[in-house]
């Protein structure tokens, strides 16, 4: 049957090779799409559990915890929910823009997976201008946004799409200078290429090149954040204030496109600064050229060991950006457009130019170069240690009168499961 | 059959009248302006195929410029519609025919 | 349109490029505190308790003598009067008494939809036998809600005819509930209620936010 | 451009390029007119990258189906209530249009179809080619780009914010 259809498809359409070449060529299109769309899967529901625990513990509760162990099949209990629920459509929705917009809403986000590279030689294509596409189709996810916002034909979906439009057409501009810092400090768009152009230690990585990186990397993280309407910049779906945006309407399983893509933003975020700023999946001590020239298991070692150094790095990132939703209360949409454009454009335009003067005076492996990696390790260590101390205060501070209230000690690390 | 310069070419021309049409129809002055894109990417897409299926880059230099240049004009456009709007409430661009209010 | 804009020059920031790198420095800094804040609440101890599992001692035995729980009916002080079924305001109270051969009058119905049931106590305030009178308990969620309507009659039972000071004891708070509503939970085990009755400090259960 | 997939991709990105310029020209409805030109610039962007025209494919995205699209989009949102799901989008003149259109697309395809069928470059990267080229031979060019897009902005800038120099000349319908 599916023969029969390939070969109507090849004779109509004239098609060159041999017959039945086309069911070969779509079967690999469609394995490599599933492949994402199961990465994504299991990617983003598990996030939705962890990112609950971790707002349960910054908020001094517990948690999803009933389903499996520790909660951790809560999202399959969500998903199903979601599933079984009834596919509304209001009487009065543009029906055809509201029926797509789920879909072009999460076929716009799993287009970014084309250029991610997971591991030394797990990515889907490495196109030259890698980065850039990046970029651009992470700009596309705003129309189906929109699509969702007017197809509603809601006063809060249309504000809410209304706003997501805004707020990316103005994020992307840090966004893309910050990471021109690290095409001009790398010299090249190819998302392999910033890779293997740092090195598996800290100090090889972009971040701790000079202290200028160091600073476009917090301007670009913030900027991907606004991007991918991530708290402290969720206006377009701000609860509070627009019920949830622009999918006030949808339920069921169209609902769940836009949660899919929602976590599943996460890995983009936290992969794009991976792969810009800390030396993506570069194993330390180990060059790329030794993974490129093994064979047979040695590759294959090799490779699941460089996903494992990116996705731990990434899993980092995806942490700290949970944090910062659970610890950040939202902005106000004046200041969410002040943020960009009087503080995060000109932070990125100055970065960009510092960077490019950087690079072309300063020769790697000078003593200057040197010197500058230090100051930026040093501010990375710096920065860590004074984190770490804070929060230490912070606990020191309300342990005593947790202690006289409670009679108890409030210590409870997070390995200690409830 | 492979797909050659004669098949860009018809995408091209299909795209060329399709916005002409949309240009010569629309009262929406918006509208209007969505034919001269399209009208725009006909033009583009010669570019980067001549450049493809001819000698050098040429084109798709141009190409870029022309795209860069098709933003500018974008955004001009859009302002002077909305400051249409806001003068006469309306972006129909036959009644937009007085030159002050 | 026009928004309520923040000072450009507020008291210790001044304005200019120095104020812009005060503001930056600002946010920064408040970010890096708040950030650790939060991380400093992963290393205590959630305020909140798992509830049923991990309550040291059950709810419905911390709950006061007045508290409305779902009714219970002690069927030995039942005189069949009828005044809970004519006062309850939305009639979730059915009764029906039988007159047998033997001139006893007997209950033969005595059911109480505790899913419509609102817990007004009305009920409760006309039972003159104090037969009819809340329970402590409040956990009766069930797969199926014809599950909720209460059958206190097992079989046919004469009505009470005591003579006042005659009557015996109501039976414990609860008891009669969990023989008519399955899957209540086990009677209260008499350590338990020794503990609760050792927690006499007042500051235990207060000062939760 | 030979080979399965391109050529298969390339009909499916024709179509919807079509599709969509199709959906432009003759859609009533302003929004969907508005969605069919970003289906159409989308499809271009595909035609482009099959040309292994990276760097235009990528700019095509993002200048035109990130920011021109969704300027359009912001605009007719902006210019029309939601009162109306869609809003009309009257055409005028179709028979004039039709002429117009057939006046033009006769001759184009006549032509098209009179080309020879070419022969394909090897497929090398362009991007470097495409930016040495930028800052070289076509560094005058560029640098005018740019002070035309500054001049387009500012004046994108200044036309924007009219009203709202002189309060007094404001429409009494935004004075509420």
């Amino acid at each position: 049957m599916l023969r029969l259809i390939a070969q109507r498809l090849q004779s109509w359409l004239n098609l060159p090779g041999e017959t039945g070449a086309v069911l070969p060529a779509l079967a690999v299109m469609l394995g490599a799409a599933l492949l994402a769309f199961v990465f994504i899967a299991f990617f983003a529901g598990p996030v939705t559990w962890w990112e609950r625990r971790v707002a349960g513990r910054v908020m001094s509760r517990i948690g999803p915890n009933r389903v499996g162990p520790q909660g951790v099949l809560q999202w399959l209990a969500d998903g199903l929910k979601s599933f079984l629920k009834e596919d509304i459509v209001p009487a009065a929705a543009d029906r055809p823009l509201f029926l797509f917009a789920p879909y072009l809403f999460f076929g716009g986000y799993m287009a970014t997976f084309v250029v991610l590279p997971f591991g030394a030689h797990l990515v889907a294509t490495d196109l030259s201008v890698g980065l850039l596409y990046l970029i651009a189709i992470s700009g596309l996810v705003v129309v189906g946004i929109l699509m969702a916002g007017w197809g509603s034909n809601n006063k809060w979906a249309l504000f809410g799409g209304i706003r997501s439009a805004a707020q990316l057409v103005s994020y992307e501009i840090p966004s893309a200078f910050s990471l021109l810092a690290v095409v001009l400090a790398t010299g090249t768009l190819s998302m392999q290429g910033i890779v293997r152009a740092q090195g598996g230690w800290p100090w090889e990585w972009l971040l701790f090149r000079n202290p200028l990186l160091f600073g476009m990397f917090f301007v670009s993280f913030a900027a991907s954040l606004a991007e991918n309407n991530r708290t402290p910049f969720d206006l377009p779906e701000g609860e509070s204030e627009l019920v949830a945006g622009y999918h006030v309407e949808y339920s069921g399983m169209r609902f769940l496109w836009f949660m899919f893509a929602e976590w599943g933003n996460l890995w983009v975020i936290a992969s794009l600064a991976t792969v810009g700023f800390l030396g993506g999946w570069q194993i330390p001590g180990v060059r790329p050229e030794v993974i490129d020239q093994s064979t047979g298991w040695a590759f294959a070692g090799w490779q699941a060991l460089s996903f494992l150094v990116f996705a731990g790095k990434a899993s980092m990132l995806v942490l700290f950006a949970i944090q910062i939703r659970w610890t950040l209360p939202r902005l106000r949409v004046d200041q969410m457009m002040i943020v960009c454009w009087k503080y995060l454009v000109p932070l990125a335009l100055l970065g960009s130019a510092g960077v490019l003067v950087l690079v072309a005076l300063v020769p790697e492996g000078s003593p200057v170069d040197w010197f500058l990696r230090a100051v930026s390790l040093g501010l990375g260590l710096w920065l860590i240690i004074a984190y770490v101390r804070k929060a230490r205060a912070a606990y020191l501070a309300d342990r005593e009168p947790y202690r006289r209230l409670e009679g108890k000690d409030p210590w409870y690390p997070p390995y200690r499961l409830p | 059959m492979s797909v050659g310069l004669p098949h860009l070419m018809f995408l091209s021309a299909v795209l060329l009248a399709l916005g002409l049409y949309t240009m010569v129809t629309r009262r929406n002055a918006v509208a209007i302006l969505m034919g001269v894109e399209l009208v725009l990417n006909a033009g583009l897409l010669n570019l980067v195929a001549f450049s493809r299926f001819g000698r050098g880059i040429d084109g798709q230099v141009f190409g870029v410029f022309g795209v860069v240049l098709a933003a500018a004009e974008a955004v001009v456009a859009l302002a002077i519609v909305l400051q249409v709007f806001r003068a006469m409430r309306s972006v129909d661009a036959s009644r937009a025919d007085r030159m002050k209010e | 349109m026009v928004s309520a804009l923040p000072p450009a020059v507020t008291p210790g920031n001044p304005g200019g490029v120095r104020g812009w790198v005060g503001h930056i420095v600002r946010t920064a800094s408040s970010i890096l505190e708040g950030l650790a804040v939060t991380l400093s609440w992963a290393f205590r101890r959630p305020y909140t308790i798992q509830y049923p599992d991990k309550v040291e001692v059950p709810v419905p035995e911390t709950l006061p003598e007045a508290y409305r729980g779902i009714l219970e009916v002690d069927l030995r002080l039942c005189t069949g009067c009828l005044q809970c079924e004519k006062t309850c305001p939305i009639q979730c109270i059915s009764i029906s008494i039988e007159k047998g051969e033997d001139a006893v009058r007997r209950l033969t119905r005595f059911d109480i939809d505790i899913s419509r049931c609102m817990y007004c106590g009305l009920c409760s305030e006309s039972c003159a036998f104090d037969a009819l009178a809340h329970s402590n308990q409040f956990e009766a969620a069930r797969q199926d809600i014809s599950e909720l309507t209460l059958h206190f009659v097992r079989e046919p039972v004469p009505v009470a005819r005591h003579k006042a000071g005659e009557a015996p004891p109501r039976r414990p708070r609860g008891e009669i509930l969990r023989e008519v509503l399955p899957g209540l939970g086990p009677v209260m085990s008499p350590p338990a209620r020794d503990r609760r009755a050792g927690q006499g400090d007042p500051s235990s259960g207060e000062g939760k936010p | 451009m030979t080979g399965t997939v391109p050529t298969l991709a390339f009909w499916g990105l024709a179509l919807l390029t079509i599709a969509g310029a199709a959906g432009v020209a003759l859609s009533g409805h302003m929004v969907r007119s508005a969605f069919s030109l970003f289906a159409a610039l989308f499809g271009m962007a595909g035609i482009y990258a099959l040309l292994q025209a990276d760097l235009m494919a990528v700019v095509q995205l993002l200048v035109y189906v990130g920011g021109i699209s969704v300027l359009v989009l912001f605009a007719v949102m902006l210019t029309s209530g939601i009162g109306r799901v869609g809003t009309d989008n009257p055409s005028h003149r179709p028979i004039g249009g039709l002429l117009v259109l057939l006046a033009v697309l006769i001759p184009a395809l006549g032509l098209a179809f009179r080309m020879p069928l070419g022969i394909e470059s090897p497929a090398d990267p362009t991007v470097a080619p495409i930016g040495d080229a930028l800052l070289g031979r076509f560094v005058l060019p560029f640098e005018v780009v740019s002070v035309l897009l500054l001049a387009a902005l500012v004046g994108a800038v200044n036309l924007a914010r009219g009203w709202r120099r002189d309060p007094e000349e404001r429409p009494s319908e935004e004075g509420r």
